[in-house]
């Protein structure tokens, strides 16, 4: 991993919400975090695209699932296609939902846009929204956890 | 490359990883797309990036365009290699593609959708002097009159066809004057519900022919080269099971002469990639079926034969660049053959999905193994069988024949079924070893 | 073949397996000979019958020349292929293989003794015209005054070397004059205990020597051709790690005329068979060092590039026939790396046997694996550490190297260290992309 | 498998004490077996010289063991090289031993020619012998079963 590359993940980092971010690519993995400022909307959450390890190594492991643990019973909306992920309808626009909001079931959660088309994510369920995964403009593959509502 | 930096693999399995070593060759990062019954293959893991696309069912992902086009777009590729099979002569697809600014790695979606209606294909070929089969020369009518003397001027039996039909589906025998009504009839209904399409055109039935097939290579700056053929003979239910370059028999200036009316054929067109003119071949004559406006399953033979790696050069194409090869660059030597390693009962053909609990490949000098799979590795129920492509080169026919005897023997796939026995019966059989067999030799031969 | 109808190999592992490919191509039987060690291996499976010939330690198998010989009377096997280590270039077992009646795939048992003794095998380049090293021509006598002349003669500093060693053993650099003495009879002391053998000679130290190497065959009818040269430079502890064809930055001129050299030096020794002429090649000036009398390890690299299969040429050559090459037949197309896998920490080069719990190796166009291994191999801990060969081949040396680079990316072995990452190194290390680097240059880049 | 082979192996069993035998090549695999008359000396084993099965396949195991189990605490004697068995010192001559004969250690038990030299194989124990593997002018590989002495 050369520096120009570090320096660029470091930006994302700190451009981000995040607040500790962990790559490995091949034999070389890269483990950044900044100090306690817990993330406003957010929770760190795993880079949306899988930079290739070396084959024979194991993949690293979803971690939704001890996330989704905190909150047993709660449901977790994932996307329904590839595209980008937009919080708000508009960037002026306040987003649909921050975390701690409370939804109802057909209640608009966010945008994924796919070829131009913006599609709309409806709640399927009611509750309160636990986590947020993705950031504003995140690509998003599909089945990736967008929610946890719990 | 100058134009391509990024490029999206729209494919899974073997040419998914073959086009990935063939990116990687060009120095240009590769994404990965998959379903999610393939996210864990370990070929997904190699490309620089992967995107999950959608479900295992393929409509929902690998032939889903709006999907395919977004993963392009929140990567930031540049370029797109749609494979075979899938999308990768669909016309829409094509030109959404470069509609959305991306490169796609084929022909001009106009040539795919001039090539793809059969009729118009064959009537294109017909007029850049490629031997076509006698027939009706453009769709059949209504008028039963003018079927009927069209029928009687082709002669009896022949072959009722779908203009928007292909790999042996939408196509129906017809022996006499008397049931041909009633033929047209069903093939119609047939071809309305499969293709959308119900026009119909009709050729002479070939008895016994061979398929041999002649790869070309077409630059965006006119120049065309045809890279010899291939014989695909050895078919079952119209899928090829082994192929082989050259083909047996033909001659240098048979070669010379079919390979140099392709080459014009595309230059006519204004071709753009790499293609197949596939051929019927009966008592020394060529009689033109079809073209593939893409990469073919059994590519890697022409490669051995020429030391030209096919997908490097289509790339290439798309990129822009113009051919590194004039005709006169193209040498053949020795004879190579491929065998296709089915997950499937070698007689039956059931496919049989499931776990490979142990996989260990052939080596040594001219063997190749073009395959996504390993130990461990899951066989998907929802796609095509074929879990990789055996490949052997050697200085003669028979020495090539020789090491896939030896390669067959040392391959071992554990866990699934698989046709490696019936390839280990099939380079042994002595009709197969003189070469040169029909069509319906395989299918002759499982039927004893 | 004419003569040869069933062949012992006489050996094991990769080569062994490469032997037994060979004769599989010429409708040979084959023999397969092992150890206890070896019992289960299956390539030993592979071949049409094996026998025991022994426990584990090499000296009471693979070594012991009784043994070998038995077996090929009590299979009634007709030849005995030696591979390479082992007793390849042991004359007497040669002869002894004659006597009892069995072709020796090999030089005849004199040419392999001549040139195991290497002053006597410099000598006899010497008046072929080959360069040599400047040295003492010759034994150095017990006189100090004649030994010191020499030395002052050759210039300091020099190497002092015994006879009948080899494989980088039996040798000392000496700086002055004043530790000269000293230096001489150290290494003769350790040459009578080694080699039984106290016959000394000395030879200019050249500084930043490349290891370049010329491949041969020679029929039993006169008929010799050279199929150019090999760069080894890439060694540790004497042990080559990486080879390539062509070297780089060898003319084609240098190529005509030391390979010229070569097969010249063939035809008047009356040389039988496959051999490598190595030299040390510094400033543009070749020096002659050896020749092994065998088939080499690093084979592949000269196949690859030329399209000619040396296995099966030395047995033809064996059978006593006739070359199928002229010199004008052989061409050398695009470039070709070998990569030695040795069952090793990568970096202390300790050995690691073990089983092997998951195998995989790369696939594709380009690459090649010789390998004797698989999944659940057991890596015996008394032999040598290789455990395979991954050789690529591309247009250019650099298309060969991205190709070895990915094949090294896609190559797995779990459950035993192996170099793999030392080679995943190697190819990205910037020196050795450069390439022309000197025989040192890897183990300072370790020592960093 | 071709006709000539099988009937090479027929003649080979009828001309041997054996009363079967089976070969497995690759897929193949024939077993051929005559009736009742005991061997007069030796006990099916199988042949010495493998032939190669495909790769991947199982390799027939050794049946020395379940033999050996019959005669718990019985010895057996291995050949110590490569080479032909010889029960007898000429071809006119009664055997060293047979079945049922009682031996000292240091007794010669057979003789394993290789590359013309006579070694006599010497029996380590005292005892009784059970089974004789081999029959005269058999190849034999080292580390093979040569006797059982209980």
């Amino acid at each position: 991993m050369d520096l120009r590359k570090i320096k660029k993940l470091i930006e994302l980092l700190e451009e981000s919400a995040l607040i500790e971010m962990e790559i490995t690519e091949g034999d070389n993995t890269i483990r950044l975090s900044r100090a306690g400022r817990p993330a406003p909307a957010t929770i760190p959450h795993e880079h949306a695209v899988t930079v290739g390890p070396a084959i024979g190594e194991t993949p690293p492991t979803e971690q939704t699932g001890s996330l989704a643990d905190e909150f047993p019973g709660g449901t977790v909306v994932e996307s329904p296609m590839v595209g980008t992920y937009y919080n708000a309808p508009s960037p002026e626009a306040d987003p649909f939902v921050e975390v701690g909001s409370t939804v109802q079931a057909g209640q608009t959660l966010c945008i994924v846009e796919a070829m131009k088309t913006f599609n709309q994510i409806e709640s399927e369920s009611e509750g309160v929204i636990r986590v947020i995964y993705k950031n504003n403009g995140d690509p998003v593959e599909y089945g990736e956890p967008l929610f946890l509502i719990g | 490359m100058e134009n391509i930096k990024k490029l999206v693999i729209a494919n899974r399995g073997e040419i998914a990883l073959r086009i990935l070593r063939a990116c990687r060759q060009l120095g240009i990062q590769t994404v990965a797309l998959h379903s999610v019954a393939d996210s864990d293959a370990k070929y997904v893991r190699l490309a620089d990036e992967s995107v999950c696309i959608g479900p295992a069912p393929p409509f929902a992902s690998y032939l889903d365009i709006a999907s395919v086009i977004s993963a392009a777009e929140v990567t930031e590729a540049n370029a797109i290699h749609p494979g075979y099979g899938f999308l990768s002569e669909n016309a829409d697809f094509a030109e959404r593609v470069e509609q959305s600014g991306f490169i796609f790695v084929g022909p001009k979606a106009e040539t795919i959708r001039m090539l793809g209606d059969k009729i118009s294909a064959i009537q294109l070929m017909d007029r850049a002097g490629i031997p076509c089969v006698p027939g009706s020369n453009g769709p059949i009518s209504g008028d039963w009159t003018h079927i009927l003397e069209t029928a009687k001027r082709i002669g009896f039996p022949l072959m009722i066809k779908a203009s928007g039909g292909g790999g042996g589906k939408g196509m129906r025998l017809c022996h006499d004057e008397a049931s041909l009504e009633q033929a047209v009839l069903l093939t119609r209904k047939e071809a309305a519900a499969a293709f959308n399409n119900d026009t119909l055109y009709m050729e002479r039935f070939l008895e016994r022919p061979r398929h041999v097939e002649f790869q070309v290579l077409a630059d965006s700056h006119g120049n065309v080269i045809h890279l010899g053929e291939r014989d695909c003979s050895m078919q079952r239910r119209h899928q090829k099971v082994i192929e082989e370059a050259p083909a047996p028999g033909i001659t240098e200036s048979q070669r010379d002469r079919i390979g140099g009316l392709c080459t014009e054929a595309c230059r006519q067109l204004g071709y753009r990639g790499a293609g197949t003119f596939e051929f019927l071949y009966e008592d020394e004559e060529f009689y033109f079926i079809e073209v593939n406006t893409r990469i073919q399953v059994e590519h890697p033979v022409t490669e051995m034969i020429t030391g030209i790696d096919l997908l490097q050069e289509q790339i290439r194409i798309a990129d822009g660049q113009p051919l590194r090869y004039r005709q006169d660059d193209v040498r053949f030597t020795g004879h190579a053959f491929e065998c296709r390693i089915n997950a499937e009962d070698p007689y039956t053909f059931t496919p049989s999905p499931g776990r490979i609990t142990n996989y260990h490949i052939a080596g040594g000098p001219g063997v190749r193994v073009d395959s996504h799979v390993y130990s461990n590795y899951q066989v998907p129920p929802y796609y095509d069988s074929m879990i990789g492509k055996l490949i052997t080169h050697g200085i003669s026919r028979s020495d090539a024949l020789t090491r896939m005897h030896g390669a067959l023997q040392e391959m071992v796939v554990d866990g699934i079924s698989t046709n490696i026995p019936l390839h280990r019966e099939l380079v042994i059989d002595p009709g197969f070893i003189s070469g040169s067999q029909d069509i319906h030799y395989l299918e002759k031969k499982l039927g004893r």
